[in-house]
C-alpha cells in the first residue's frame, strides 16, 4: 500500500460493536483523494456498518477517523455533511410525499431573501439529472417513480453538495445495466475531480471494472486491502467466504425418499414467478442467491404470510391450502425468519414465554401450566446450551447467538415436519454456527425435511443435499453433489453464466 | 389533620368505592394498552350506557328481574360499543387514540340527544342496592373491583389470550409470526374494556340512582390512563400487569382523597392528574433507557 | 370548634353560582367574625359526580350540618339521603330534591320566576309575536319556571315559542344557542332566557348578526350588570326578576341555627323546614330598590 | 328551507365567523400534524390564555396601550404553553397524544384553579372591539383567519422549515440523516400551535368581554383536528396544506349551519363531528392503499 500524497480519508483502529456483539474488529484503511475503493463481503460482514460510521449515522466504539490528516468527530448527518463526506444508504433514504427538487435539496435548501429559491433549485436539479443522463421533472413526487429513478435522486442529492468523500452503499443493485452504466461513468468523472469513492458492491464485476483498491471483509475484520489489479474474480469470492469448512460442518447425512413437500408454480405479483421445489424428509434443500432475489418471499409466501396469486402447495402428498401462518402451523411446517428481532422473539418475555408462545395450546388445562413451560424451556436451554441464567431471564439480556438459539427452540416446540430457516445464523459466533449446523443434522436424522436460506455460501455448501439458486424472484438453477461449490453458485446468483449453468441445472432438474 | 381523618375505616372504604369506578374501567383499559392501543371513549361511553341502563330499567319496571336484567343489558353495550372502538381501529387501520377520540365524541353526543341533556333517573326501587349496598361492611362496587381484577389477572397472567395481548403489544410483527391473529387479540381488548365500561355503568348510575347525561363519566379516561400508567404499564405496549393498575388506581385515589382532606383546591386535582401521568410516563421512559 | 359545617356548591360557572360562592364566604365569615365556636368547610365541584364524591368527604370530617346546593338533585339525591339518614342538619338550597332528604329547603319560587316572566313579556308583546326561548340545565328547576311561562303565554294566542333549548344558565353556551336560533329563524320578536348570564350571551349573538327586528330580551335573577342596563333605560332590556343567590347565605344562617336549636333571630321558632324568596319583577320604575354596586352577581 | 337562509351574505359572515376560532387554531395544528404529532390540549389551552389574559386586562386598566399588551401577552404565553407540549414531547420522548392529554388536564384544572371555576369578565371597554369589531364589513377574526392562514401557508410550503416539517413527519429517520434537527423542528410546530391557540384566544375572549374557564374550548381540539384531517392532511403526517385546513374549517362550519337549519338536535352535532373525522380518516387510509 503506498501513499503517494497525504490521506483525504483515514480510519484508525475502527472497533464498534452493538450490544455484546461485535461487529467491526480494528479497521485501518486509508485513502487519497481520487481514489475508488471497493468494499467486498458477505452479507452481515460490516461493510454498511463502516461507511455509516464514516457518514455519521453510528458512531465508532472505538478508533478515530481523519479527515485531511486531522482526526475528526462526525456526530451526525450535518457534521458529515460539513466535512463534504456524502453517503448514498442501502436502504432508500427519500421522503415519498415530497417531489424531485425537494428531496434533493433536503437540509441544504436554497433560500432568497428568506424564502426558498425554488427555480434555481428546480434548476440545479435540471443540471444534476442531465449529469446523470436522467429524464426526471423535478417537481415529479418520489411515490410516483420507479426503483431505478429513486437511485438517481438518491444519487443527485449526495451530490448535490459537491461532496469530496462519496459513499455508496450497493448503489447498483436496483440499476439496470445502462443505468449502472451511466453511473460507472460518472464515478469516473468524480473520480478526475479529486473525489473518493466508497463503494460496496456484491457483483465482482462491476467492482473490478471500475475501483482502484479493494477491502474486503469477513466477520468484521480486514481480510485483504489490495489493488484490484491484483485480485480476480475468483480470489475475491475465495477471500470473502475464506474459512475452513471442515470443522465447521458435520458430516452430510444420505437424505430421504419421501416427499414432504413439493411447491408448484409458485406466483406472488411483482416478486416471485413459478417457483417449483421439492424437499424430502431427512434432506437439507439449501437456497442462495443475492439480496433481494426473492429466496424470502419464497418462504413467506409458502407459509401464508403473503398472498400468492398462482401455486400449489403438497405436504406428504397431500395438496393443502394455506391461507396463514396458522394454517402452516398446523400443516407441520415451521419457519425461522430472517429477522429474529423484528419477527421472531419478543424481547420482554423470558424463555420460556417465547418458545411456547406458538405452541401454548399444548401447555393449557383452562389455564396455563407455566412450571410445564418452564420445564420445556428448562429442556431447551440444555439442549442448546442456550448460555442464561434461569429461563426466566428476559429476551434482551441474551447475545445475539443465544436469542437465535431460543428462535430455534421455539419453532422446534412446534413439533415441525418441514423447518425453513432463513439466515439461521445470521449475526452469530463460529461456535453457535457450528451448534446449529449440527442440530440440522440430528434433525435430519430424524427425517424431518429442512429447508436452510442462506447469503453464506459456505454454509449452504456445508449444509445442502441440494442447492436451489434464486435470481430476481425465479429460480435460476439447481446444483447437487459435487456440482455444489462456491464458484457455481456465485456464477448463478450474479447471473454470470447464465447460459451454460441454466442449461446445467435444467438438466439436473428433469 | 388530613392523616387524623385519613385512616379512619370509614374514609378507606370510602377511597376505594370512589376509585373503584374507573378502577374497574382501568382493568379493561389493560388489556387495551398492553395491546399497544388506548380507548379514549371510556368516559363518554360510561355515561351512555348509564343512560340506556336507567331507561331500560324504567321501561322494564320494578323487580329484581327489571335489574337483572339491565345489567345484563349494560354488559352487552359494553360488548357493542367496544366492539365498534375495535372494528374501527383494526377494520379502518385507524390509529387507536383517533377512532376513541371520535367515538368518545359521538358517544357523549348520542347521551345528550337520547336524555336530551335531561338528568334520567331510575325508578326502580331494587337498584340502588346495587352499586349502593354493602356485603360485610364492604361497598358492593370495591367488591367487584377485586373480583374483577382477580379475572382479569387470570386471563392475563394464566390464558393464552393474555399472553397474545402482551405479544401483540410488544411487536406484532413477531406475534403474527407466531402465528397469532393479531387483529382478533386487538380487537377483544377493546370489547373488554368495553365490558368494564358496562360494568361500571351499572355501579355509578346505581350509585346515584340516576344519570347526568354532561358530566357521568367527565374526563373518567384520564383517571382510568393516569391509573393504569402508574401501574407500570407502558403506555408503547407489551407490558403491563392487572394488579398494578389496582395500585395504580388506589394511589390516585389516595392523592385525591388526601388533597382534600388537606383542604387543597379540587380544581388543582387536574393538575395532579397530568403531571402523575407525565412522571409516570417518563419514569418508564427513564427506565427503558438504563 | 363546637360545630362544622360542610357547605357544598357548584363551582362559580356562571355569574349566578359565581354570586353564589360569594355569598356562602360572606356568610362563613360573617361567622368568623363572630368567634370559633363554628368551623366551616366551603367546597365547590364543578360537576354533580364530583360533588358527591365532595359529600363523602365532608361526612369524613364530622360535620353536623351540610348546607348544599345540589349541582343536579337526582345525582345527589342519595348521597344528601345518606347524610341527612346519619343525622347530620342538612339544608338544601335552591335545587329541590325528588324524595326530601332534609332539614330545611330554601330556594326562590322559581314558578314564579317564570310566570313573573311570562305576564311582564306578554303585556310588552301586547299578546302577538314570536318568541325564543333559552333555558337552563335540564333539572327540575327550570322545568318549574318553563313549564309556568309556556302556562302565562298560552293565553296569549297570538304569541308563538319559536324553539326552546337549553343553554345551562351559561353565557357561552347562551352565545352559542342564540347564533343557532338567529340562524334558523329569519323573524324573532323576543327572547326570554331565565337567567341574566345568558342574557349577556344572548345580546352579543344579536348584535354580531345585526338584527334589529328583536325589540324585548328578558333574564332574570337579578343581575347587578342588567339592573344597571334597566336603570340606564337600554331599549331592548327594560326588566328581569330576581333569584337572589344570597339564599345560600340564609341557609347556612338556617343551618347553624338548626344544629343549636336555637330560635330564628327575633322570632319564636326554630328554623322553618321550607323558606321561599318571593320571585320580584325589577323594571325602571323600581331598579334602583335592588341596584348593589359592590355585590358580585 | 336550509338553502333559503343559507347563502344570504350574513348567514354566511356568519358561519365564517362562527369557524374562524377553530380555524386559526387548525392552521397551528396543521403543522403539528403534519410533523407526525397531535396537539390534544388546544381546548383547555385557549381557555387558560383567554382567563390570564382577562386578568392582566383588569390589571392593566382600560385602555388600548393595555389591550396592546395584553394581545402581546396571549402570543406569548401560546409560545410558552406550546413549548412546554413541545418540550414533554420532545425531551421525554413522550408520545404526543398522552403529552398532550396530560396538558389538556393540567391547562384545565390551572384555569379553573387561577379563576376559582368562576367566569372572569373584562372592564377594559375598548377590549370587545378586537374581536367582535368589523372591516369591509367582515368580521375581523374572519380577516385574521386568512391573514394567518396565508402566513402559514408561505411557512409550510415557500420555506425551508416548513419543507423539514413534512420531512420529519414523513419520515423521522430520513430527515435526520438529511441532516435535519428533527427534535427542534417537531418541538417548533407545537410553538406554532400555541401561538395560533393564543391569537384564538384573544378573539375568543374579547369576543364576550369574558372567559367561563370551565366551557371555554371545551372540545375545540375536535373541531380542531376534524379540520385538520377534513382538510386532507395525513394523521400519520408527512402531507398536508394549509388551504385544505381552511376548506376543512369550513365545512365543518356549514355542515354545522346546515344541521341547524335543518332543525337537527344541536346535541347530535357531536356525533357528526365524530363521524366525519372518521370518515375523513378511513378515507385517507382507503386513498393510501390503492
Ligand atoms: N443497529 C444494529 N443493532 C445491532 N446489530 C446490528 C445493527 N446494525 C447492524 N448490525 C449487525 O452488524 C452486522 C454487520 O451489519 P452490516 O449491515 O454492516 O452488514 P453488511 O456487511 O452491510 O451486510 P449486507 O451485505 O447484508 O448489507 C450484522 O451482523 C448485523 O446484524
Ligand atoms: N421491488 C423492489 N423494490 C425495492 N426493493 C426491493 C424490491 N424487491 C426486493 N427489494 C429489496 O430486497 C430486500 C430483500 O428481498 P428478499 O427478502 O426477497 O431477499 P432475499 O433473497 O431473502 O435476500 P436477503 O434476505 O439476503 O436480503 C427487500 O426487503 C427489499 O428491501
Ligand atoms: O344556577 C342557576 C341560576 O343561574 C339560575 O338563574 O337560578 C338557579 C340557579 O341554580
Ligand atoms: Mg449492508
Ligand atoms: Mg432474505
Amino acid at each position: 500500500m503506498s501513499k503517494p500524497q497525504t490521506a483525504l480519508l483515514e480510519l484508525r483502529h475502527i472497533h464498534k460493536s452493538f450490544g455484546a456483539v461485535q461487529v467491526l474488529h480494528d479497521i485501518n484503511v486509508s485513502l487519497v483523494a481520487g481514489e475508488v475503493l471497493g468494499i467486498l463481503g458477505e452479507n452481515g460482514a460490516g461493510k454498511s456498518t463502516l461507511l455509516k460510521i464514516i457518514s455519521g449515522i453510528y458512531h465508532a466504539s472505538s478508533g478515530e477517523v481523519c479527515v485531511d490528516g486531522k482526526v475528526v468527530s462526525i456526530k451526525d448527518a450535518s457534521s458529515a455533511k460539513a466535512l463534504g463526506i456524502a453517503m448514498i444508504p442501502q436502504e432508500f433514504n427519500l421522503i415519498p410525499s415530497l417531489n424531485v427538487f425537494e428531496n434533493i435539496f433536503l437540509g441544504n435548501e436554497l433560500k432568497r431573501h428568506g424564502w426558498l429559491d425554488k427555480r434555481t433549485m428546480r434548476e440545479k436539479t435540471q443540471s444534476l439529472m442531465a449529469l446523470l443522463e436522467t429524464q426526471l421533472p423535478s417537481d415529479a413526487m418520489i411515490e410516483d417513480l420507479s426503483v431505478a429513478q429513486k437511485q438517481m435522486v438518491e444519487i443527485a442529492k449526495a451530490l448535490v453538495n459537491d461532496a469530496r468523500i462519496l459513499i455508496m452503499d450497493e448503489p447498483t443493485t436496483v440499476l439496470t445495466a445502462q443505468e449502472a452504466d451511466v453511473l460507472f461513468a460518472l464515478v469516473d468523472k468524480l473520480k478526475a475531480k479529486g473525489v473518493t469513492v466508497l463503494f460496496i458492491s456484491h457483483k465482482l464485476k462491476e467492482v473490478k471494472r471500475l475501483c482502484d483498491r479493494l477491502l474486503i471483509m469477513r466477520d468484521g475484520e480486514v481480510v485483504a486491502l489490495e489493488k484490484v489489479s491484483e485480485l480476480d474474480e475468483h480470489d475475491m469470492a475465495r477471500l470473502m467466504v475464506g474459512r475452513e469448512l471442515s470443522q465447521v460442518f458435520p458430516a452430510k447425512t444420505v437424505g430421504g425418499q419421501e416427499l414432504a413437500l413439493n411447491v408448484s408454480g409458485l406466483t406472488v405479483p411483482n416478486l416471485l414467478s413459478d417457483i417449483n421445489l421439492q424437499v424430502h424428509c431427512g434432506e437439507v434443500l439449501g437456497i442462495a442467491g443475492l439480496m433481494g432475489s426473492g429466496r424470502t418471499e419464497t418462504a413467506e409466501a409458502i407459509m401464508g404470510l403473503r398472498k400468492r396469486s398462482q401455486g400449489q402447495i403438497e405436504v406428504f402428498g397431500e395438496v393443502v391450502n394455506i391461507k396463514s401462518l396458522q394454517d402452516a402451523v398446523e400443516h407441520k411446517l415451521a419457519y425461522l425468519s430472517e429477522d429474529r428481532q423484528g419477527s421472531g422473539l419478543i424481547m420482554n418475555f423470558d424463555l420460556s414465554e417465547n418458545i411456547t408462545l406458538i405452541s401454548l395450546n399444548k401447555y393449557k388445562k383452562g389455564l396455563i401450566q407455566h412450571q410445564k413451560t418452564r420445564e420445556r424451556a428448562e429442556h431447551y436451554r440444555k439442549l442448546f446450551s442456550i448460555k442464561t441464567e434461569t429461563v426466566s431471564t428476559p429476551l434482551v439480556n441474551l447475545s445475539g447467538g443465544n436469542q437465535q438459539k431460543v428462535y430455534l427452540s421455539k419453532w422446534m416446540d412446534t413439533e415441525p415436519k418441514i423447518l425453513i430457516l432463513d439466515e439461521p445464523t445470521r449475526g452469530i459466533d463460529v461456535n453457535t454456527k457450528k451448534e446449529i449446523y449440527h442440530f440440522i443434522r440430528e434433525l435430519t436424522e430424524q427425517g424431518i425435511a429442512v429447508i436452510v436460506i442462506s447469503s453464506e455460501m459456505e454454509e449452504v455448501i456445508g449444509l445442502a443435499h441440494r442447492v436451489m439458486v434464486m435470481r430476481e424472484g425465479k429460480v435460476q438453477g439447481e446444483l447437487c453433489g459435487a456440482d455444489i461449490n462456491e464458484q457455481q453458485i456465485m456464477y448463478l446468483a450474479a447471473g454470470l453464466r447464465e447460459q451454460q449453468d441454466s442449461n446445467n441445472a435444467q438438466g439436473k432438474r428433469a | 389533620m388530613a392523616s387524623e381523618h385519613f385512616l379512619i375505616p370509614r374514609n378507606i372504604t370510602n377511597v376505594l368505592r370512589q376509585v373503584s369506578y374507573t378502577g374497574i374501567i382501568a382493568l379493561g383499559m389493560t388489556f387495551v394498552i398492553i395491546a399497544g392501543g388506548i380507548d379514549l371513549s371510556v368516559g363518554s361511553m360510561i355515561a351512555l350506557i348509564g343512560v340506556l341502563v336507567v331507561m331500560l330499567l324504567n321501561y322494564l319496571g320494578d323487580g329484581w328481574t327489571a335489574v337483572t336484567l339491565a345489567i345484563g343489558a349494560s354488559v352487552v353495550l359494553g360488548v357493542i360499543f367496544g366492539a365498534i372502538n375495535g372494528l374501527i381501529t383494526v377494520k379502518g387501520r385507524v390509529a387507536a387514540f383517533i377512532a376513541t377520540l371520535a367515538t368518545m365524541s359521538v358517544y357523549r353526543s348520542l347521551t345528550l340527544y337520547i336524555s336530551d341533556a335531561g338528568e334520567v333517573v331510575s325508578r326502580n326501587t331494587f337498584y340502588p342496592e346495587v352499586g349502593g349496598g354493602y356485603w360485610l361492611s364492604i361497598p358492593i362496587p370495591v367488591w367487584l373491583f377485586l373480583g374483577l381484577a382477580i379475572i382479569g389477572h387470570l386471563i392475563l397472567r394464566h390464558s393464552a389470550y393474555g399472553r397474545h395481548v402482551c405479544a401483540v403489544g410488544s411487536n406484532a410483527k413477531v406475534a403474527s409470526y407466531s402465528a397469532i391473529n393479531i387483529n382478533r387479540v386487538y380487537f377483544l381488548t377493546f370489547v373488554i374494556a368495553g365490558i368494564t365500561v358496562g360494568i361500571a355503568a351499572v355501579m355509578l348510575s346505581s350509585r346515584l340512582n340516576s344519570v347526568s347525561p354532561g358530566d357521568a363519566g367527565l374526563f373518567y379516561e384520564l383517571d382510568v390512563i393516569a391509573a393504569v400508567v402508574i401501574g407500570g404499564t407502558s403506555l408503547s405496549g407489551g407490558k403491563g400487569t392487572i394488579w398494578g393498575t389496582v395500585i395504580g388506581a388506589i394511589i390516585l385515589g389516595i392523592i385525591n382523597n388526601m388533597l382534600n382532606l388537606l383542604g387543597v383546591s379540587p380544581y388543582l386535582q387536574g393538575t395532579v392528574k397530568g403531571l402523575v401521568i407525565l412522571i409516570a410516563v417518563l419514569m418508564q421512559f427513564q427506565k427503558n433507557r438504563t | 370548634a363546637e360545630y362544622k359545617v360542610g357547605v357544598s356548591v357548584p363551582s362559580a360557572d356562571h355569574g349566578w353560582t359565581a354570586g353564589l360562592l360569594w355569598w356562602a364566604e360572606k356568610a362563613v365569615a360573617d361567622y368568623k367574625a363572630k368567634g370559633d365556636e363554628v368551623e366551616f368547610y366551603v367546597v365547590a365541584a364543578s360537576s354533580g359526580s364530583k360533588q358527591v364524591g365532595d359529600v363523602e368527604d365532608l361526612m369524613i370530617k364530622g360535620i353536623d350540618a351540610l348546607v348544599i346546593l345540589p349541582h343536579n338533585p337526582a345525582t345527589l339525591q342519595k348521597v344528601i339521603e345518606e347524610a341527612y339518614g346519619e343525622g347530620i342538619y342538612t339544608v338544601v338550597v335552591d335545587r329541590e330534591l325528588e324524595t326530601p332528604a332534609q332539614n330545611v329547603f330554601i330556594a326562590g319560587d322559581n314558578a314564579g320566576l317564570g310566570r313573573e316572566s311570562g305576564v311582564w313579556m306578554a303585556e310588552q308583546m301586547k299578546g302577538k309575536g314570536k318568541i325564543v326561548v333559552l333555558e337552563g340545565m335540564s333539572i327540575p328547576i327550570n322545568k318549574q319556571r318553563v313549564d309556568a311561562f309556556n302556562e302565562v303565554i298560552a293565553k296569549s294566542s297570538g304569541i308563538e315559542i319559536l324553539d326552546s333549548q337549553p343553554a345551562d344558565w351559561s353565557t357561552q353556551k347562551a352565545l352559542a344557542v342564540m347564533e343557532n336560533f338567529l340562524q334558523k329563524h329569519s323573524h324573532i320578536d323576543a327572547v326570554w332566557c331565565q337567567d341574566d348570564d345568558m342574557l349577556k350571551g344572548v345580546m352579543q349573538a344579536i348584535k354580531e348578526s345585526g338584527r334589529t327586528e328583536i325589540k324585548t330580551v328578558l333574564g332574570g335573577a337579578g343581575s347587578k350588570d342588567i339592573i344597571k342596563m334597566v336603570i340606564d333605560g337600554d331599549p331592548v332590556v327594560r326588566a328581569t326578576v330576581t333569584y337572589p343567590p344570597s339564599m345560600v347565605a340564609s341557609g347556612i344562617a338556617l343551618a347553624v341555627t338548626g344544629i343549636k336549636g336555637e330560635n330564628l333571630g327575633d322570632m319564636y321558632h326554630t328554623s322553618p323546614s321550607r323558606v321561599i324568596l318571593a320571585a320580584e319583577l325589577v323594571t325602571k320604575d323600581n331598579a334602583e330598590h335592588f341596584y348593589v354596586p359592590d355585590a358580585a352577581f
